[in-house]
């Protein structure tokens, strides 16, 4: 692999006083699953604020595909192909479940206002393409059959597939999960680990945030792991695994019972 | 089952609509002429409030300062019409011009803004146009008003009767509801949706929400103008008092009460809001013979309060259980997919 | 999906039913009347009066529905008009034009009334009058602006006449007042509203004729709470003497900031204070407040050969005794506009040209607000000897200042 | 000299308008800050205390105990607005919750019509009302009660909410509603106490202002506005800050009339408004904290 995919640089995010993230620097190539981990508060959540352009960061650059995408707009940054799912999950509850879908479309179509009010040709066929897209997005996480229900009357599991499925309708390079995990039953989490490999054989890549070991450890490429706000540690599970470092700052102290 | 065609999503089928317009069609006949210029006057309204429940309704941003751009619409006519001799549409376009460009200069750093906030900011906007139209007095003709606008004329076709007036403004109100219907069943209806789902989900999916916003609220300011326009024509004089913030508020009333998850639902709350004035007009007097109207104003505010307690989201998903209950279906589907916030219930976007 | 397409088509039926509800609501009144429509089939004759009963204008209009009330229920005690009942169809517009252009229409549309009194202020009375000039009704303003008579665009106003004292005729007496005192230099200031603007307008159009200049000119709002802060401005123009143009609350407030500032300059109002509001919101600031108002106000003063005493004295009996309320010039406009409307029914029978012509040919009819003499230019009737220079003495009485 | 005279008139005229707007801008903090309602009927608060006030007093009732009575008849009606209309509706959307203040305000306005007629009316001045002269401008003893009761209403709100037992209740509510339930504090019941508390202020206002300007049955809306302005300038959560927000406004407004002219004072102080919004969101007087857009 020749050029990373995502690649940050010195990324550093300062409020007021308080350093939540300090000169963060990590890569990611092209079909890869890299785990972000480390303690709760340890800056996990800031930094994927400041990839995707939530948060602009106080000091450092974020490489996409070869761009420097620095500071731009979350819409900017979808375009340029990142899209993310949110910890406290972000469902559009004022749609059905497809529409949810089709709104991650978005990006790709191209319908303005005067179009669309007039009806114009060619919203006819972006709406069928919108739809057959999201639809197909719908069955690859396995809950096509909710298409028209309401999205806010989904349980939780589904509204996390829900959110992959729109997150992934743009046919993105890169999407970030913020604890995909988190509220899933074990079932639940098994199926989403088999989508997050379905849709990297597909080529998206995966960045993502997770506490729940076994899945870190069953599907990441690498493991990037964050304390203080400080890159401590990076490697394959395996060192990971075996890194003092990592068992002395995190795994042996918040979440001993789990690691090992 | 098989859910291919994305027909099944949105109802686009005009059959109920055809028939409502068969109705309004009829309606002249059969109604004497009073009550013709009762519903010019619920059709000018309704323009106004189908444009605003674009933005309130789909997008979920508040304005508390419409009236401003209806009378920016209003004074573009008696001004292009009445002092300079314009046709009518010169004075209309001149309007949309004026209150498009006003709404983006003020749209750009108010709609940063959240909800009370909002709220607020549009209100104080409102004020400050309606000191301008107050104070420009050799422009307006300040609080004296302007009168002598003559009545409309498009393309030597005089709107010089309540009969065509009313035909004009119902057919620019069912267009005005089509257009915005069309736009809610697309691409741009679902983002602006989505910005009032999550904004930050919005965001992070590619919506440009600031420029969505914006230009939701340039769309709702040009419908106030064009009504203001119009209104300008039919009353033929116009003065700063009609423009106030308690006019902004009137339309917010009728876009609240009628429901603003819903396309339909500006329309109807134009219709209930001038039905039940006229109402309790007629209502009070035979119970309380002796009392003037401020018996129907405490009437009109408590059942406002009451209508929104009991319907937080208007009549129009009200409207629409009720009607099945009398009807006495029980329709499944309709039970999972209308929960109160999607606007599935009625008349909407979903089928 | 089936059943959905089946409930949006019921929604559309459920509009197409509220429709037909504002039919019956806004129709329901005419079924029931339809016998009597037509203004005079039912031995009866329809009269509409469109007035401001609530809302900011509701002081003036208040008043004025009162009176008309009254003034019909004794005309048909009487009998009637030439064996014909009156049917007044009172409608309140709330101090909103559009509720005064929807009653108008109603009444011309609905109720086919034979005449229309109102528009108590002026806005509405000139949003009502293209109505009543299309359809070709008599009707009887209350409002003053000189533009409800005698528009500076010169539009129709062939059906309209005006029962109030105009700028046109205050103004003048204004003037002659100051030049009798020999102030001429003087401070103006009017309320923000229609009222006090157009008012504005006349005074400068006179005052340089008559060598009277304005040496500051300003303007309050109707809601004001002190206006110390333009007086600070007045003050420092040293004025011979200040007028005010406004309505009784405002304009309390202005005469108190006044004294409070501590300027004695004589202090010259607008025929808007006269009512006891004012006394009582100005307190001791009013005393001494000069102004031209009608007669009713000074009525124990007349000289008992003055025409209008008899009726005036008639008509603030008849009125306190059956309201609570002190009787008002505004009420005395209403009460001439409807005497010189049953008189020209009387002439005219139910023709509304007849009536038109009755009305426009009135002449010497001695009402409240002065003796009418009206003609084909003049649809006020009314001179600068209509009105009384009122002066308010120490103890907070009207007395004639003249 | 002249100058300085007209300077100090304006600033005493801007006082005594601010005192007004500064209650009813607290009973707007405090109303917010509790229920996260914009209380649009605020301003109709301070008209009923007024003609509450004005009624008792023709009745030949002491002044003191007519105020009194007043105030507590308003804190009732606050109390019933509290539980007929905002509790119920308390998860209600943004507008819908708006517009419901708003019906009760338009309620409200109706029976004033209804019971006191629509003409002004007035109220006697506290006291003695003969002007006093300071360097050549004048300063009225109504002023002087204006600015006097305002503040001391205003140190009592301070007092209650930090110092007495159900104040400090309310406040936890604020500062963290789980939590303070945990306590066995009842939020809703504090809902309650403090639109009846935002009610009480409101009617203070219309029984200052009163003697002043007269009372008529829609003065409500227009000092509400303005309170509006005041609470925002101050931030809309902060107390204090909404009291100097208010003084601001009122000497803005007399500035503006007594330099230039009445037509562009609301003009002026809602153009405040909107830059205080646009560019310092948090208020004028904001410490770094929650942020607000």
């Amino acid at each position: 692999m020749s050029k990373p995919l995502l690649e940050v640089k010195g990324l550093t995010k300062a409020f007021g006083g308080v350093i939540a993230v300090s000169e963060v620097d990590f890569h990611l190539n092209e079909g890869e699953i890299v785990a972000v981990i480390g303690p709760n508060g340890a800056g996990k959540t800031t930094l994927f604020n400041m990839i995707t352009g939530v948060l602009p960061p106080t000091s450092g650059q974020v490489f996409f595909d070869g761009k420097e995408v620095t500071g731009n707009q979350p819409y900017q940054i979808a375009k340029a192909g990142i899209t993310r799912t949110f910890q406290n999950l972000q469902v559009f509850e004022n749609m059905s479940v497809i529409e949810n879908v089709m709104t991650g479309v978005h990006c790709r179509l191209k319908t303005g206002f005067l179009q669309a009010g007039l009806r114009l040709m060619g919203v006819k066929r972006e709406e069928q393409q919108a739809f057959d897209v999201a639809m197909s997005c719908l069955e690859k996480v396995g809950i096509a059959d909710l298409a028209f229900e309401a999205a806010e009357v989904l349980p939780y599991g589904n509204q996390r597939l829900l959110e992959i499925a729109r997150a992934s309708a743009s046919s993105p390079k890169l999407i970030l999960l913020d604890e995909p995990m988190a509220g899933l039953n074990p079932q639940e989490s098994r199926q989403l680990v088999d989508i997050i490999k379905k849709k990297r054989e597909e080529g998206m890549s995966f960045l993502f945030v997770e506490h729940d070991m076994e899945t870190v450890m069953g599907i990441s490429d690498r493991i990037v792991v964050i304390d203080y706000g400080k890159k401590i540690a990076e490697g394959t599970p395996a060192e990971i695994y075996e890194n003092e470092k990592v068992i002395a700052a995190y795994l042996g102290t918040e979440e001993e019972e789990e690691a090992i | 089952m098989n859910h291919s065609k994305v027909s099944e999503l949105y109802n686009r089928h005009y059959g109920g609509l055809f028939l409502f317009i068969a109705a309004l069609v009829i309606v002249p006949f059969v109604a004497n002429s009073f009550l013709l210029s009762v519903l010019i006057l619920v059709g000018l309204y309704g323009i106004v409030t189908t444009g605003l429940t674009m933005l309130m309704g789909y997008a979920g941003q508040i304005s508390l300062g419409h009236a401003a751009f209806y009378g920016i619409g209003a004074y573009a006519s008696a001004v292009m019409t009445g002092t300079y001799g314009m046709p009518g549409i010169v004075g209309i376009l001149v309007g949309v011009a004026f209150a498009g460009t006003v709404a983006v200069l003020i749209g750009i750093p108010t709609l940063k803004l959240k909800e009370n906030y909002l709220a607020l900011a549009t209100l104080g906007f409102g004020i400050i146009i309606f000191t301008f139209f107050k104070e420009l007095k050799e422009i307006t003709g300040g609080l004296n008003g302007f009168f002598g606008i003559p009545s409309f004329n498009l393309f030597g076709f005089a709107f010089d009767t309540d009969l065509k007036f009313y035909f004009l403004i119902w057919a620019l109100l069912i267009v005005g509801i089509l257009f915005s219907k069309n736009i809610i069943d697309s691409r741009v209806g679902r983002a602006l949706r989505s910005i009032h789902g999550s904004d930050v989900a919005a965001n992070s999916i590619g919506v440009n929400i600031q420029q969505y916003k914006l230009k939701v609220f340039v769309l709702s300011a040009v419908y106030a103008s064009v009504a203001g326009s119009l209104y300008a024509h039919y009353v033929t004089f116009i003065n700063p008092n009609l423009f106030t913030a308690m006019e902004s508020i009137t339309f917010l009333i009728m876009v609240v009460i009628g429901g603003s998850a819903n396309i339909w639902g500006g329309m109807i709350g134009a219709i209930v809001y001038v039905l039940l004035n006229e109402l309790l007009k007629e209502v009070v007097p035979m119970f309380f013979p002796n009392v003037g109207g401020e018996f129907q104003i405490v009437f009109f505010g408590i059942l406002l309060v009451a209508i929104l307690i009991y319907m937080p989201q208007g009549l129009a998903p009200t409207l629409g259980k009720v009607w099945r209950r009398l009807a006495g279906r029980k329709n499944k589907k309709a039970a999972v997919t209308g929960p109160p916030n999607a606007d599935a219930t009625v008349g909407g976007s979903k089928s | 999906m089936k059943g959905e397409k089946e409930m949006k088509k019921r929604m559309f039926a459920l509009l197409t039913a509220m429709m037909m509800m504002i039919l019956a609501a806004c129709g329901g009144e005419d079924a029931d009347s339809a016998s009597g429509s037509g203004g005079d089939s039912g031995g009866e004759i329809k009269i509409g009066s469109v007035i401001d009963a609530s809302g900011s204008a509701s002081p003036l209009g208040k008043g004025e529905e009162e009176t008309i009330k009254m003034i019909v229920d004794e005309l048909n005690e009487k009998g009637g008009i030439g064996g014909k009942k009156i049917k007044l169809i009172s409608i309140d517009s709330k101090s909103d034009q559009n509720q005064a252009v929807l009653a108008t229409k109603k009444l011309i549309e609905q109720e086919k009334v034979t005449a229309i009194i109102g528009g108590t202020i002026s806005g509405n009375s000139l949003a009502m009058i293209p109505l009543v000039e299309k359809a070709g009704i008599p009707y009887l303003s209350l409002a003053a602006s000189k533009q409800v008579n005698n528009p500076d665009d010169k539009s129709p106003r062939k059906w309209t006449f005006k029962t109030a004292q105009g700028d046109d005729v205050v103004i003048p007496k204004l003037i002659e007042y100051l030049e009798k005192e020999g102030l001429k230099k003087v401070a103006w200031l009017n309320v923000a509203n229609s009222y006090g603007t157009s008012g504005h307008e006349e005074f400068t159009k006179l005052a340089d004729k008559h060598g009277i200049k304005a040496v500051i000119e300003e303007e309050f709002e109707a809601t004001v709470n002190d206006a110390k802060s333009t007086l600070t401005r007045v003050k420092k123009a040293k004025p011979e003497a200040i007028i005010i143009w406004g309505t009784a609350q405002e304009s309390a407030v202005v005469t108190k900031n006044i004294r409070e500032i501590g300027m004695d300059v004589p202090v010259i109002e607008s025929h808007g204070i006269g009512t006891k509001q004012f006394i009582e919101l100005a307190g001791d600031a009013a005393n001494g407040v000069v102004f031209p108002a009608g007669k009713l106000l000074v009525l124990d003063e007349l000289d008992d050969k003055d025409p209008q005493k008899e009726k005036l004295v008639a008509f603030k009996e008849a009125y306190e005794s059956k309201y609570k309320n002190t009787a008002s010039t505004f009420g005395g406009h209403a009460y001439d506009a409807i005497h010189i409307l049953a008189e020209a029914i009387e002439k005219g029978g139910a023709d509304k040209e007849k009536i038109r012509e009755a009305i426009e040919q009135t002449d010497g009819f001695v009402g409240i607000s002065g003796t009418f003499k009206m003609s084909a230019d003049d649809h006020n009737g009314l001179t600068s000897d209509s009105l009384v220079m009122v002066k308010i003495d120490e103890n907070g009485e009207w007395k004639l200042g003249e | 000299m002249e100058l300085t005279s007209q300077f100090i008139q304006l600033i005493f005229s801007g006082l005594t308008i601010g005192s007004i707007y500064a209650l009813v801008a607290i009973g707007f903090v405090i109303t917010y800050n509790i229920t996260g309602v914009l209380n649009f009927a605020q301003g109709d608060f301070a008209m009923l205390g007024a003609m509450l006030a004005i009624t008792f007093v023709s009745m030949d009732m002491p002044m003191g105990l007519g105020i009194i009575l007043s105030i507590g008849i308003v804190v009732l009606v606050g109390g019933i607005f509290e539980r007929t209309a905002i509790y119920p509706a308390r998860n209600a959307s943004l507008p819908t919750l708006i517009i419901i203040t708003l019906g009760v305000a338009i309620a409200i306005r109706g029976f004033a019509i209804l019971i006191w007629g629509t003409q002004p009316r007035s109220l006697p001045p506290f006291t003695e009302n003969n002007p006093i002269n300071v360097l050549n401008a004048v300063l009225l003893p109504q002023s002087i009660w204006a600015v006097g009761i305002s503040l001391v209403s205003l140190i009592a709100m301070h007092y209650f909410f930090n110092k007495t037992f159900i104040g400090k209740a309310v406040t936890a509510c604020v500062v963290n509603r789980s939590a303070a339930r945990l306590m066995g504090i009842k939020p809703e019941w504090m809902s309650f106490i403090s639109i009846a508390v935002s009610a009480g202020l409101g009617a203070i206002a219309g029984i200052i202002i009163a003697p002043i300007s007269g009372a008529t049955y829609e003065m409500g809306l227009m000092i509400g506005m303005k309170a509006f302005v005041a609470a925002v300038i101050g931030g809309l959560t902060n107390a204090p800050a909404a009291i100097i927000g208010a003084f601001m406004i009122g000497i803005l407004e007399s500035f503006t009339e007594g330099l230039w002219t009445s037509g562009y004072k609301d003009a002026i102080s809602f153009a405040l408004l909107l830059i205080v919004l646009f560019f310092m969101p948090n208020g004028l007087f904001a410490k770094a904290s929650g942020k607000r857009v």
